[in-house]
């Protein structure tokens, strides 16, 4: 019996007997089935409004699809995706639990080697999953050096659990496990250097993007898909709920945790600094901060506040400080360089008539 | 079978068990594993016989005891259990009628460690203590010992291993405790 | 071909034979040395799998799951605390019905730590939805391992192949191993209907709300139910290709007019066995292997007892406020019976504790007096308990 | 209702039928193709987006045409024109407007010296004929306009050569003749146009006769005419009216002798002026003029009608001027003038809701001139008008330019235009009038909104210096080389790069991109709005990020 035959019985015997192309009329291809990139996850989701999440998946989406598999931890994107019984994934997925998603996709690259499949395995997990409860397992997945692409959607708090803070969450950010009162400011302890920690397993490459930046995000996936062995990409992904400013505002508050220093755009190569985004016109973290109800405590009439808003303009110094984000090659991508437009599109998705 | 950890007791049993295999007995070796490091009193069972072996609780009734340590032997309980007519091998360079006759037991010395200094410059007394009593027991002959040692060995470590086994034989008298074994 | 193997060296060799592509397991004790016979028929290239060398058994499990839902045979192996480690994800692997063969090296679950043997550790998982096979004997654990495999493929649910650490993984004795190509040849090609293939994507482990839910829970049950005829279908199977079998869903045996029947699972069995054939004057007795825990055999089970007055049920696990585990479910399901018999569960053995061969006549002993306790820790002995505890 | 297989939930459908649109609560997004305000502000209708879209692209040629479809003449407004444009363009908040009219004058001149043709063609010979008086700008805009609308034209020049006030009231500095007669000639040359030099309105041709035998007569005979001009009743008695004595030094070479003068107005005229009579030898030459200068504070409204940047060079050249002012009184010795009282006006809301100028009492001083020269406009030779002719211009009804059934006035002769541009559009609206009568109907215009600098996104223009076109330094300026030079192919289109796109699509991908919800399908065959994009309503939840981060403000969120 041949494998290919073992798998038909298979199906036949558990599985959906196929009901025909679902397109009405064959030939025709719908506007949507002609877009000009890969649609790995597809509409009809139920992530909430403007949620930065689903566009930075989609984003990797775009590019890493469709020779992928994708291990999800458990999580808003996995919840928003999948309910039964309709999937926005157009790529195999597979969702296991919230602390393993690095693991199940080593077990899924280790399958993919042992069967001499060159299928690329993506594992993707909120910041929860990656920072806390799943980091034991992304460590033993680096250090075995899989060929996996780990990609962390960080919305810097347990949004699908409604806005429990997480190791990723800011300094002073309020959610519903740090608020601010007359005792607190938002959260005591400060955001986790994960990229830092990552890169320390001397790994070929560990980067941040933002969504705000997606050309920038994509050729950082790009340039992951491309090696063999772990990579990692950890993406700054503002969550209206959570965060609570408009839904509008995702990208300008993305953009602008960037330009204030808070958010420092770098990558590293085998644990070395190799690049990073320079921010041309450095904002003060004010600008960041008052868009979203999270820091609105820090806009009080109140000492402490101050004290706060030094401490975020500090902590953002220090990034710029350290990773060097006003000076560099003046031909790097930058700030403003990345997310200008042209007419007639990016250059991936260009179309001309 | 009485040792310490560390000094291969399992493995004894182990490649005693597979010698009982290779005679064509079946066979049952099993540790009392305990959580002992390295030097600890530890014990190591085998069962053989010509049917199946159903069994699996430890041996609290032995036919024979291995001391691979005479130093275990300060311990007054070692010979607990101790089949009457059973017999004592003892890893000693020390009189084997003197001990058994401290502990009411038949009791036969070979000095394996010294042995196995000789032949393999280590001392690990496990293939001539089994040699020894392969010997004095005369079940299986000293063929079966040495393939279960050839299972494990090859090259020179397998030829020095020979050496010792025939030296071991020769240094025991065969067949001395054969009409004990009967009921095993 | 016949030879002396440890236990675990057995089971390596047999998980090798099955060939699978995905190996990951992470050490404890009892299991150890099926991890590293593994890793030494890895090493010295008698097995061609991709061994995955974990940092938990939470990832030994999670790692194995993901290269199942490729289609790929994936292999995993723990015991006691590394089995309460997986348990989330072992849940997980039964709820998405992936194929997947676990050995679980049966011991205690601490506190107070116990290296030793017992079976809270598969208890523990039993609701996870694996199928949980017990064995007697290495040489059955051996079997039970090959065929795993395949009633894994044909069920698509988990199976979980159980014996007892130390008792069974550490002991040395004659093994028959399968010829390779002979099991490669009995075993179907590995595949999987649900695999995760970029030439058909599909989603795996989605969310489910309540309007599925208890569907799902049925499908679940009764593809369990359903397994029961597949584990009987392939231990014959088997047994036409290999020559033995390996105890079925269960296996009776003893004196079939015997009013007294004693029901176990794993080792015990053996030391059980020995104690019927020694003691003969200790009277006549049922022995009823239990191979199959989870299908639980019910119907089977009903035929077994058919006749006994008294049946014992042996556990080697315990749970607290209630009593034994298997004992309770062997109870529930005998209540349905026309004539149940008279139902005394002791708990054995527990954190190691070494079975003696003339338990057999003290259980029977105990059977006949009608003061018995219908459950206890038999082998506790009470005079090391605070009088108040006993 | 789903079955599930065998193997329970492993083979979902697609999350495309659960329809998330019903997740928008209040708005939708749009596209609205807004009037960019360079477009909004041209007083000749040039849609300069729309021309710099295809500069983005490199079809310099494919430029020119648009721009021609509005303004058959940018050679001459990209160097005559005060550039509104310039001061609507909402990039002079970011880092400067765009250079328009050093682009718009670059395109012109890429067209004469590449024989570009007009995007026209000759209409047939029994094609409606409309009669032009007066081949100014408004009146070549118009002929131009004609055969654009399948017409042919007929033009009456008084003078010897078509031109009108480029050629009489513009100094060469600023519109060299070489450029200016290109131009004329290659639109006066297109055939189904016709011109008659030397033609006088009342002694040659009447309007009655003319509108007898053409589809329409379209007057632009411009201002020619000074205005009477008193301060408090005096008059000095060597007069001279600020359009004349220029139009006298282009014909001559000389103004009357001065070394102070005060120049009251506050158009190009009297800028013109200035700087001629500073540039001849006056030393002192001042402008007096009751608009403001620009500035912050400046209302559109109320800022000096002249080119920017003869302002600046006006100002380097050492000409003073007083804004927001008026000369209040002539200080006479005898007849001769000997100094002038100037006091500080504005313009403030008056009672009436309308705006007045009002002369702040106690802001008066003396200044010590020996020439006052009015630069306050013209009116209309009434010669062959008597009968149109209202407080001295034409005064239409409309925009169109409607004096009657078919007599339209154009440009100046309005009475309420002042700028080239503005007769150029004045020539393409009444001609479009003309055109929609014939056809039955009424013209229409473009009621578009202005697109605001607050709907742009600003996030994603980097930075760009404005490019400046080269200049004669003050000491090398003289009464006939041209002062401001050309841009240069190069920098025309960096300029064009400049271009926000306000109120366009720029098929930039934003929306596409940014989508959460792959709500917006990319497709250039099924927008049919000029975009390259469709919102799928089935799917998008309303977020609004598309229209936050559209650059251009092309998308916009709107109520359902």
């Amino acid at each position: 019996m041949t494998d290919a035959t073992r798998l038909a019985e298979l199906r036949q015997k558990f599985g959906r007997v196929p009901e025909g192309p679902s397109d009405p009329k064959p030939g025709t291809v719908s506007p949507r089935e002609a877009q000009p990139r890969f649609r790995g996850l597809e509409s009809g989701h139920r992530a909430c409004q403007g949620c930065g999440e689903a566009l930075a998946a989609r984003l990797v989406m775009e590019c890493a699809g469709p020779d992928v598999i994708v291990a999800n931890a458990t999580g808003c994107l996995e919840v928003f995706t999948t309910a039964w019984p309709q999937s926005a994934w157009r790529v195999p997925w597979v969702h296991s639990l919230f602390e393993n998603a690095a693991a199940v996709a080593s077990g899924i690259e280790a399958a993919m080697k042992a069967r001499g499949k060159n299928t690329k395995v993506l594992a993707f997990g909120g910041d929860g999953a990656t920072y806390d409860i799943g980091f034991q397992s992304l460590s033993g997945m680096l250090e075995r050096y899989h060929n996996v692409l780990y990609v962390c959607y960080d919305n810097e708090a347990y949004m699908n659990t409604g806005i429990q803070r997480s190791s990723s969450t800011p300094h002073a950010a309020t959610t519903t496990t740090s608020p601010a009162g007359k005792e607190r400011m938002g959260k005591r302890h400060l955001k986790k250097d994960l990229v830092s920690i990552i890169a320390a397993h001397h790994i070929p490459y560990a980067a941040s993007a933002s969504v705000a930046f997606p050309q920038d995000l994509q050729r950082k996936v790009r340039y992951a898909m491309g090696i063999e062995g772990p990579t990692f990409l950890v993406i700054h992904s503002p969550c209206p709920l959570g965060w609570k400013h408009d839904s509008r505002l995702t990208i300008d508050v993305a953009r602008k945790a960037v330009e204030c220093g808070l958010f420092p755009m770098v990558e590293l190569e085998r644990g070395s600094l190799s690049n990073v985004m320079p921010i041309r016109q450095v904002r003060p973290v004010t600008d960041y901060l008052e868009l979203q109800g999270r820091f609105r405590h820090l806009f009080a009439d109140d000492p402490r506040a101050e004290e706060e808003r030094a401490h975020l303009q500090a902590l953002a110094d220090y990034n710029i400080t350290t990773y060097g984000l006003t000076g560099g090659d003046p031909d790097n991508a930058d700030t403003v360089g990345t997310a200008a437009v042209g007419r007639g599109g990016h250059p991936a998705g260009r179309l001309r008539p | 079978m009485h040792g310490r950890g560390g000094q291969g007791s399992v493995a004894a049993a182990y490649l005693l068990a597979a010698t009982a295999f290779e005679a064509g007995w079946q066979c049952q070796a099993f540790p009392s594993f305990g959580a002992e490091r390295r030097g600890a009193p530890v014990t190591a069972f085998v069962r053989v016989d010509q049917t199946q072996i159903h069994l699996r609780s430890q041996i609290r009734t032995p036919d024979v005891l291995i001391v691979q340590d005479d130093t275990l032997l300060q311990d007054e309980r070692i010979t607990a259990g101790l089949k009457s007519g059973g017999a004592m091998l003892v890893n000693t360079a020390r009189d084997g009628g003197e001990i058994g006759a401290h502990f009411g037991c038949r009791c036969v010395n070979i000095d394996a460690t010294e042995l196995a200094i000789t032949h393999l410059r280590r001392p690990i007394p496990n293939t001539g203590l089994l040699a020894a009593l392969v010997t004095l027991e005369g079940r299986f002959a000293l063929t079966a010992l040495e393939k279960a040692v050839s299972g494990r060995f090859n090259g020179t470590i397998l030829e020095q291993n020979l050496a010792l086994i025939a030296d071991a034989a020769a240094a025991v008298s065969a067949g001395a405790w054969a009409e004990e074994m009967s009921d095993a | 071909m016949r030879e002396a193997l440890e236990g675990s060296q057995a089971i390596a060799r047999a998980v090798a034979l099955c060939e699978p592509d995905v190996v990951a397991a992470y050490p404890i004790t009892p299991q150890t040395h099926i991890v590293e016979n593994l890793s030494e028929l890895v090493a010295q290239g008698d097995l061609h799998t991709e061994f995955v060398s974990v940092e938990s058994e939470f990832s030994a499990a999670s790692v194995v799951l993901g290269a199942a839902a490729t289609g790929a045979r994936a292999y995993t192996a723990t015991a006691s605390q590394g089995t309460l480690l997986m348990a989330e994800v072992l849940f997980n692997i039964a709820g998405m019905r992936l194929p997947l063969v676990m050995t679980v090296a049966n011991r205690a679950v601490s506190a107070p730590l116990s290296i030793w043997n017992d079976h809270a550790d598969s208890m523990a998982v039993r609701d996870s939805g694996w199928i949980q096979l017990h064995a007697t004997s290495n040489q059955e654990a051996v079997d039970t391992t090959i065929q795993a495999f395949r009633i894994t493929q044909e069920t698509e649910l988990p199976v979980m192949v159980c014996m007892d650490g130390f008792i069974l993984t550490h002991t040395m004795e004659p093994i028959d191993l399968p010829d390779r190509m002979a099991v490669r040849d009995w075993l179907p090609p590995m595949a999987f209907s649900r695999s995760l293939d970029p030439e058909r994507p599909l989603s795996l482990g989605m969310l489910v709300s309540p309007d599925y839910f208890p569907e799902i829970r049925h499908s679940h049950h009764a593809a369990m139910q359903q397994a029961l005829a597949v584990i009987e279908e392939v231990d014959t199977s088997f047994h036409s290709r290999f020559g033995r079998a390996a105890g079925g869903l269960l296996t009776v045996e003893g004196d079939p007019e015997a009013k007294v029947g004693i029901l176990a699972m794993g080792s015990t069995v053996g030391t059980l066995r020995a104690g019927m054939a020694h003691y003969v004057e200790a009277g006549p007795a049922r022995l009823i292997t239990l191979r199959s825990f989870r299908p639980f055999p019910a119907e089977a089970l009903r035929e077994a007892v058919e006749g006994l007055d008294c049946l014992i049920v042996i556990d080697r696990a315990i749970s607290p406020g209630l009593g034994g585990v298997l004992g309770t479910e062997v109870a529930a399901v005998l209540s349905q019976s026309a004539r149940p018999p008279h139902i005394l569960n002791h708990a054995l053995g527990l954190g190691g504790r070494d079975i003696p061969e003339t338990v057999y006549v003290d259980l029977l002993d105990a059977g006949r007096d009608p003061d018995a306790p219908r459950f206890s820790v038999f082998d506790a002995d009470m005079t090391k308990l605070a009088p108040e505890d006993r | 209702m789903t079955i599930l297989t065998r193997s329970a939930y492993g083979e979902p459908g697609t999350s495309l039928d659960f329809k998330t649109g019903n997740w928008r609560s209040t708005e939708k997004p749009v596209h609205i193709h807004a009037k960019a305000p360079c477009h909004g502000a041209c007083p000749a209708g040039e849609d300069q987006q729309a021309w710099f879209a295809l500069l983005q692209e490199g079809r310099v040629e494919a430029a020119w045409r648009a721009l021609v479809a509005a303004n058959p003449l940018p050679g001459v407004t990209g160097r005559v024109c005060p550039h509104p444009c310039e001061t609507a363009c909402n990039r002079k908040a970011l880092d400067g407007a765009l250079a328009i009219h050093n682009v718009e004058r670059w395109l012109g001149d890429e067209a004469v010296a590449n024989g570009w043709a007009y995007p026209v063609e000759e209409p047939p010979a029994d094609a409606p004929v409309v009669a032009i008086i007066g081949a100014g700008p408004a009146g070549v805009s118009a002929a131009y306009h004609a055969l654009r609308h399948g017409m042919r034209a007929r033009i009456f020049e008084a003078a010897s050569e078509a031109g009108g006030l480029l050629r009489s009231a513009i100094p060469p500095t600023r519109l060299p003749r070489a450029a200016l007669n290109a131009e004329l000639d290659r639109v006066l040359s297109l055939p189904g146009i016709e011109v008659t030099c030397r033609a006088r309105l009342g002694r040659d041709v009447s309007v009655e006769a003319l509108a007898a035998d053409h589809a329409a007569v379209l007057l632009a005979p411009g201002c020619q005419e000074g205005r009477d001009w008193d301060v408090g009743g005096s008059v000095p008695a060597d007069h001279h009216e600020g359009l004349a004595l220029l139009k006298e030094f282009m014909d001559h070479g000389q103004f009357p002798a001065a070394q102070r003068v005060i120049v009251h107005g506050g158009g190009n005229t009297a800028m013109d002026l200035c700087r001629l009579m500073k540039r001849f030898g006056v030393g002192e030459v001042t402008l007096v003029t009751a608009s403001g200068l620009p500035g912050p504070d400046t209302a559109t409204d109320d800022l000096i009608n002249v080119v920017p940047r003869e302002l600046e060079e006006a100002l380097e050249e050492g000409i003073e001027i007083i804004p927001h002012a008026t000369v209040n009184r002539l200080i006479m010795r005898g007849s001769k003038v000997v100094g002038a009282e100037v006091a500080s006006l504005k313009k403030v809301p008056g009672t009436d809701g309308r705006k007045k100028r009002v002369t702040f009492e106690g802001t008066e001083r003396v200044r010590d001139v020996d020439m006052v020269i009015p630069c306050i406009g013209e009116m209309v030779d009434p010669e062959g008008l008597h009968s149109w002719i209202n407080r001295g211009y034409l005064r239409p009804s409309d925009h169109w330019g409607t004096l009657s059934d078919r007599i339209y006035a154009l440009g100046d002769a309005r009475g309420d235009r002042g700028t080239v541009a503005e007769a150029i559009g004045d020539g393409a609206r009444a001609v479009a009038a003309v055109a929609a009568r014939l056809n039955g109907g009424e013209a229409t215009t473009d009621t578009r909104a202005e697109l605001p600098a607050s709907d742009l996104n600003p996030v994603y223009y980097p930075p760009a210096a404005r490019s400046v076109a080269p200049k004669l330094p003050v000491s090398e300026r003289t009464f006939e080389a041209e002062i401001e030079g050309d841009i240069g192919h190069e920098a025309a289109l960096a300029e064009a790069a400049r271009c926000l796109s306000c109120g366009n699509c720029l098929a930039c991908d934003n929306c596409w991109t940014f989508c959460p919800d792959s709500a917006v399908i990319k497709t250039a065959e099924l927008a049919t709005d000029g975009s390259f994009y469709l919102f799928d309503l089935d799917y998008c939840k309303g977020c609004g990020l598309c229209a936050q981060e559209c650059p251009t403000g092309y998308i916009q969120m709107r109520p359902e």
